[in-house]
């Protein structure tokens, strides 16, 4: 249980990407696309050139990309054959997470629907 | 021992695997030859940590989005959001979470100078992204937009401070463990700590991509 | 200085908490001296209290959960007798705000300090030993967890004379909840024993996963692993996914109550249904979480008495994996009455009744390791049996409240309660029964006295078939749950019928008692001396009884699925044990005070935080801190145990083996 | 047990088609359990012990597909009966419906009969043979509105409205009550239902109209405490936006209980003291 630099084959942790994914270059590489996305989620959301309606689909796509490259670039979580219990794990998580929310919504929406109250009324109640 | 029946008619493998010979293991190879090594235990026992913290906010996104537009009469996102603000404090989170990834480049060089200043950064620019966010809350709170206003504001403050508060005790954890590293140097144990704390930092990143995604560029749109 | 807390605090009128709270500390003070008379304070300091070995921790959480087992007995017995008394316009001898709290209190006490720390128990007990593995992933975690729980259940037991309990039923729907109706601490007492005790479970939950993934001995592949141990990473991920939802909606309602906040107010736009909607996020995965452990029991167990491996091992594996998913799809069949859509409750009717699915294939499978096997019925058979015959009736009054339609007349009704005691007791309470029966010998190195287990199994099997049956019946009949005394006559009968049942199950609670005395007395005649005492056939088996500190002296090899039983066959065809094996010293953790340490500041900051004595708070968290420093900074976490007690210690078992295999040519070593 | 109205009837259809198809399932497995445990006992000589007999593709299949086909056809009269039953859904009939609005209190019922300008106190009558439309809200905390023997039950909640369609085919008096546990005094919160033949009704509205009491927000105020038990009487209700007020929470919430010495919540007991119940 001691030995801790015993290396598993074919076993990794988050982390501690495979043949040096965690070097300086990728660090460098993820915080510039990390930047670029972030800057790209305030431009739609600040700019008229988008189109209106599609603004919230575009800031939630553009959110998506920039987790992916976190985990990509900081977190080290890649696709290898040899990484399939941490993906697994995220998959799973990510499936609980989108549950709650989308199913909250959805829900919470429909009883709201549902009950047919006046919405401008519950908007400005004391 | 396995009966003629239990292997022939069982072509796509549904009840139990017999007949397998020892270098015939099917599955992935983890744990497959003993225990993983202490490293490998630690950083993965953490990653499942991180996905149940992440579960955590998930309930606190999803009472945001279910209550987002219940102001009660009170500000609205639209009303109480400054995106410049956000900016700053988003580029703060990612230069830091930059700098964690260099300490974990200098431990592994086991460059006591490279480690620490590094971690030093990585505290500092964290502690500037809690000092915008309790000075915007202070705003807010000036302005009567207080978490008792209304559902939405409850919303707004439990969600972004349950975030600013992983700040916070990621800053301690780090304060101490920069003490540890110091005194300890690096031993296995420290390196493991170190890896878990690098791990804690850029996870908190990507729930601050959630959060200023929808609480504020979604938010502040009318 | 106190905050809210002053004398008035100890209710000083009521008889019924006060004469309980004095039995109990009269109980902990002859146990005390007991103790202390026999100079035993420092062995269970270094052995028990700050051991990090997942047997012994095991073991403690299965002792705490069957004291909590027999309070919330206690407070059963209470609410059937107040229920059979007070009709016809009498009033019993519980005044509601009295019987308000024991209910909540048994659902809350039965839930997360009964059937929860028995099922951990037995995963940390029986999952290292299974995988051929010396421990958990994180044994010192381990210890915080169990001392984490124990702090909720004490702060919990606390509340019965300092304050009051919360009067909102086991889960505090808002906005009963909030400070407006319930400004009393009772509700306090809840969130925070609740908070304690899921961040224990929680780290469990981390814990064990970590384990079964990670920490398996060579060649256990998954398609290899024992049953029990796929139900238990079930339950763990379950944990996992779950857990932080109850957590983060009890905070929502802890920042109502304390700081104002209006997640589930009436007023300034909070909806109370958003608690309800996240409560039940959580609250269905967890009783998923707790089922999966006790039907891994059973497999064990069916396999075990029946001579035979599980069937269908691999859809065994599947339907646990479809359980464990589509747990999460389906907790609005809690709340179809809040009307919402007929799309929604449609839904989620469905997905609700495909659960049932998994279950049934799982109650087929079962049935069918029965069938060509040679079947023996000790009390640990007698349980799973009995679990089988009543857990499709519980599984068939679930899916009857999924229809929604039939829900709008079952919703909250004695009917549900009937339903949920049907799966929880007749699933899990059995199986958690079954499992400690099964694993004993492996635990303490004797049996438990048979005789008296299965005088204890009939009376409690028939109360169970009495008391449920007539809550089914006058669920029927329209009543609903929670009612501190009723006015309709057609129930009344059926009230008294299930208080016969509680009269039953006494008889089973004590003969459960009177077979632990008699088998502690009797323990030599008891003994187990092989390690093996049902001829099992997976690992934790092939080590004595009890195991080893480290549980393996080598780290067994597993050639093919049910590592043991393959290894006592090879080992009979060969008449012989094999060579004896090239030992080395072994590491293990050491013992360490961090969960007690932890738990004790824990107790503090909840306690500080109920009665709003925020100085005491600060010092708690203060000292939480301090704690994990000293941890952290700590040099040596391991010992060693050296070559020589490892050799002597496995040598004595392979005599016992050797023994026993040139004693019986049939009998397996 | 014994449904009053189409939807008591169609609900508990349901409820018992579900059993039935249920029941041919689980009774067979139970007996098979039971014999399968008594044929392999240990001592049974007869028994052919198949220490093997771990996987049979055929018994495979059936052990899938008997659970799924019977969940398949329950999950079409879960779909069918979710729509059908859906709580808010008129009742077809040639009559217009009879609009109630219902208020959960701490702890009784009110009652408003907008159209007749009554209301009613932990007591509902209805027509025989019309269906009512009932709107429901709660001026306190959360409760359920459940008459078993007319069917469907529908949570009461502050700030929110839901709709209920029931109808009683034959004239008699019904047990209804919370199904939804909402503080210290909820096992008062029963109430008589009335079902009385259309002249019979007409006569009971007549009565309320001619009432002493009246109900209008100060009256209503004195009802928002917390009260037990309540006995059932009959008002006046000339004023109609009552009910959307308290939806619309321009009334506030009941104000709950005190908190009494040593950290307990104290109720404040009964202001009429009398000791008679509604059942």
């Amino acid at each position: 249980m001691s030995d801790p630099y015993k290396k598993d084959s074919g076993d990794t942790v988050p982390g501690e990407g495979e043949d040096g994914a965690a070097s300086l270059r990728g660090y460098t590489l993820g915080l510039a696309l990390a930047l670029l996305l972030t800057g790209a989620s305030f431009w739609v959301a600040s700019t008229n050139l988008v189109w209106a309606p599609s603004v919230p689909v575009a800031i939630v796509v553009l959110a998506v990309a920039q987790m992916g490259v976190h985990l990509v670039f900081f977190l080290h979580v890649t696709t290898g054959p040899d990484n399939t219990n941490n993906v697994l794990a995220l998959a799973f998580g990510t499936l609980v997470v989108l549950l709650v929310i989308v199913g909250s919504i959805w829900i919470m929406g429909h009883l709201s629907h549902g009950m047919a109250m006046d919405h401008a009324a519950m908007g400005n109640m004391p | 021992m396995s009966s003629a029946a239990g292997t022939s008619s069982d072509p796509h493998r549904l009840g139990h695997g017999r007949n397998e010979d020892d270098n015939q293991r099917d599955t992935t190879g983890h744990g497959q030859g003993g225990p993983a090594s202490k490293r490998i235990v630690v950083g993965y026992g953490f990653w499942i940590y991180l996905l149940s913290d992440i579960v955590l906010f998930s309930a606190f996104f999803a009472a945001y989005a279910v209550l987002a537009h219940a102001t009660a009469g009170g500000p609205s996102g639209p009303q109480i959001f400054t995106r410049t603000r956000v900016a700053v404090e988003t580029v703060c989170l990612l230069l830091s979470s930059y700098c964690c990834g260099l300490a974990s480049l200098g431990a592994e060089r086991r460059s006591q100078l490279t480690t620490q200043l590094s971690l030093a950064a990585t505290g500092l620019l964290g502690a500037a992204f809690l000092a915008i966010e309790l000075s915007e809350f202070a705003e807010l709170m000036a302005r009567g937009a207080t978490p008792t206003r209304s559902a939405f504001l409850s919303s707004f403050f439990a969600l972004v401070g349950l975030h600013g508060l992983h700040v916070t005790i990621g800053l301690l954890w780090l304060g101490t463990m920069m003490a540890q590293t110091w005194v300890k140097g690096f031993r296995p144990a420290i390196m493991r700590r170190l890896l878990c704390f690098s791990l804690f930092w850029h996870a908190l990143d990507i729930v601050w991509v959630g959060v200023f995604s929808i609480v504020y560029l979604l938010g502040s749109r009318a | 200085m106190l905050g809210k807390l002053d004398w008035s605090a100890i209710p000083f009128a009521q008889p019924i908490p006060l004469f309980a709270a004095g039995l109990v500390m009269l109980a902990l003070l002859g146990a005390a001296i007991w103790v202390t008379r026999r100079g035993l304070w420092s062995y269970l300091w270094r052995e028990w209290i700050t051991s990090v070995d997942h047997k012994r921790i095991g073991i403690m959480y299965s002792m705490l959960a069957l004291l909590m087992l027999l309070r919330g007995f206690i407070d059963a017995i209470m609410m059937r007798s107040q229920q059979s008394i007070a009709v016809h316009g009498a009033k019993g001898y519980l005044p509601p705000e009295h019987y308000d709290q024991i209910f909540s209190a048994h659902g809350t006490i039965m839930i997360f300090f009964g059937a929860m720390p028995f099922i951990i128990g037995l995963m940390n007990f029986v999952v290292p030993l299974q995988l051929g593995v010396r421990d958990v992933a994180f044994p010192t975690l381990n210890s915080v967890s169990f001392w984490l729980t124990a702090s909720g259940a004490l702060l919990v037991n606390m509340s019965l004379v300092i304050g009051e309990f919360a009067r909102t039923g086991w889960l505090p729907y808002a906005p009963l909840s909030e400070t407006t109706y319930s400004p009393g601490v009772g509700v306090d007492y809840y969130l925070w024993a609740i908070q304690i005790s899921g961040a224990g479970t929680l780290m469990t939950g981390i814990n064990l996963v970590t384990t079964i993934l990670k920490m398996r001995t060579p060649g256990m592949s998954y398609m290899r692993m024992p049953m029990f141990c796929w139900t238990a990473l079930g339950s763990n991920m379950l944990i996992v996914a779950a857990f932080p939802i109850l957590t983060a909606t009890l905070a929502m309602l802890t920042l109502d109550r304390y700081l104002g906040f209006h997640f589930f107010t009436n007023e300034a736009g909070g909806n109370m249904m958003m608690f309800v909607n996240l409560i039940w996020a959580w609250g269905h995965p967890e009783v998923y979480i707790l089922i999966l452990p006790a039907f891994g029991v059973f497999s064990e167990v069916f396999s075990t008495f029946s001579g035979k491996p599980l069937f269908g091992y691999r859809s065994m594996v599947a339907a646990t994996l479809f359980i464990v998913v589509v747990s999460f799809f389906v907790w609005l069949h809690h709340f179809f009455t809040m009307g919402a859509g007929a799309d929604v409750n449609a839904f989620f009717g469905i997905a609700t009744s495909v659960i049932a699915v998994g279950t049934g294939v799982k109650i087929y499978n079962w049935l069918f390791t029965m069938v060509g096997g040679r079947l023996r019925f000790p009390t640990p058979m007698l349980w799973s049996l009995a679990f089988m015959v009543t857990f499709v009736v519980g599984g068939m009054t679930g899916v009857l409240m999924a229809v929604p339609p039939a829900d709008f007349l079952l919703h909250n009704s004695m009917f549900l309660v009937a339903h949920f005691h049907n799966v929880i007791v007749g699933g899990v309470i059995f199986g958690a029964f079954a499992g400690y029966s099964f694993w004993f010998p492996k635990a303490f190195g004797f049996q438990l006295d048979e005789r008296w287990g299965k005088r204890a199994f009939w009376p409690s099997l028939i109360g169970f078939v009495l008391t449920f049956g007539a809550l089914y019946v006058v669920g029927l009949e329209g009543m609903t749950r929670r009612l501190q005394r009723t006015e309709v006559d057609d129930w009344i009968p059926w009230l008294h019928v299930a208080l016969a049942g509680v009269g039953f199950m006494m008889l089973g609670v004590a003969a459960q008692a009177i077979q632990l005395y008699i088998s502690i007395r009797d323990r030599e005649r008891l003994r187990d001396l092989t390690g093996d005492p049902w001829d099992g056939r997976s690992l934790e088996w092939s080590t004595s009884s009890p195991p080893p500190a480290f549980n393996f002296a080598v780290m067994p090899d597993v050639r093919g699925e049910e590592a043991y039983w393959g290894m006592k066959r090879r080992a009979i065809e060969a008449q012989s044990l094999g060579d004896e094996p090239a030992y080395e010293s072994i590491d293990m953790p050491r013992n360490s005070p961090t969960g007690i340490v932890t738990a004790f500041f824990a107790t503090l900051i909840g306690f500080a935080l109920i009665w709003q004595i925020w100085w005491l708070a600060i010092l708690g968290f203060l000292g939480t801190y301090a704690t994990f420093v000293v941890f952290a900074w700590r040099d040596r976490d391991e010992i060693s145990v050296p070559v020589e007690e490892v050799t002597r210690i496995d040598r004595a078992r392979r005599a016992a083996r050797a023994r026993h295999l040139g004693q019986n040519d049939e009998e397996p070593a | 047990m014994a449904p009053e109205g189409p939807i008591a009837s169609a609900d508990l259809a349901i409820l018992l088609n579900a059993l039935a198809i249920m029941l041919v399932i689980v009774v067979p497995t139970i007996l098979a359990t039971l014999g399968v445990a008594w044929w392999y006992r240990a001592g049974n000589a007869r028994a052919h012990y198949r220490p093997d007999f771990a996987y049979s593709g055929r018994v495979e299949l059936i052990v899938w597909s008997i659970p799924i086909m019977v969940i398949l056809f329950l999950g079409g009269v879960i779909w069918i009966g979710s729509h059908d039953l859906d709580p808010g859904r008129p009742i077809p009939s040639r009559q217009p419906p009879l609009e109630v609005q219902v208020v959960s209190l701490d702890w009784a019922w009110l009652f408003i009969y907008p159209e007749q300008q009554v209301a009613s106190l932990n007591a509902l009558a209805l027509p025989v043979g019309v269906p009512v439309h009932l709107r429901l809200t709660s001026a306190s905390v959360m409760n359920s509105f459940f008459v078993p023997r007319l069917g469907s039950q529908i949570y009461a909640m502050n700030g929110m409205e839901t709709q209920l369609s029931l109808r009683a085919d034959r004239a008699g008096q019904f047990y209804g009550q919370s199904a939804q546990f909402s503080g210290d005094g909820f096992s008062d919160m029963h109430f008589a239902v009335q079902a009385l033949p259309g002249v019979g009704f007409a006569q009971w509205v007549k009565a309320a109209q001619a009432s002493q009491s009246i109900l209008d927000d100060r009256s209503f105020a004195d009802l928002g405490g917390q009260h037990r038990p309540i006995e059932p009487s009959t008002m006046r209700a000339p004023q109609g936006t009552l009910f959307d007020a308290i939806v619309a929470q321009h009334i506030a919430p009941a104000p709950g209980p005190q908190l009494g010495p040593g950290g307990r919540a104290q109720s404040t007991p009964s202001s009429s003291g009398v000791q008679n119940h509604a059942g």
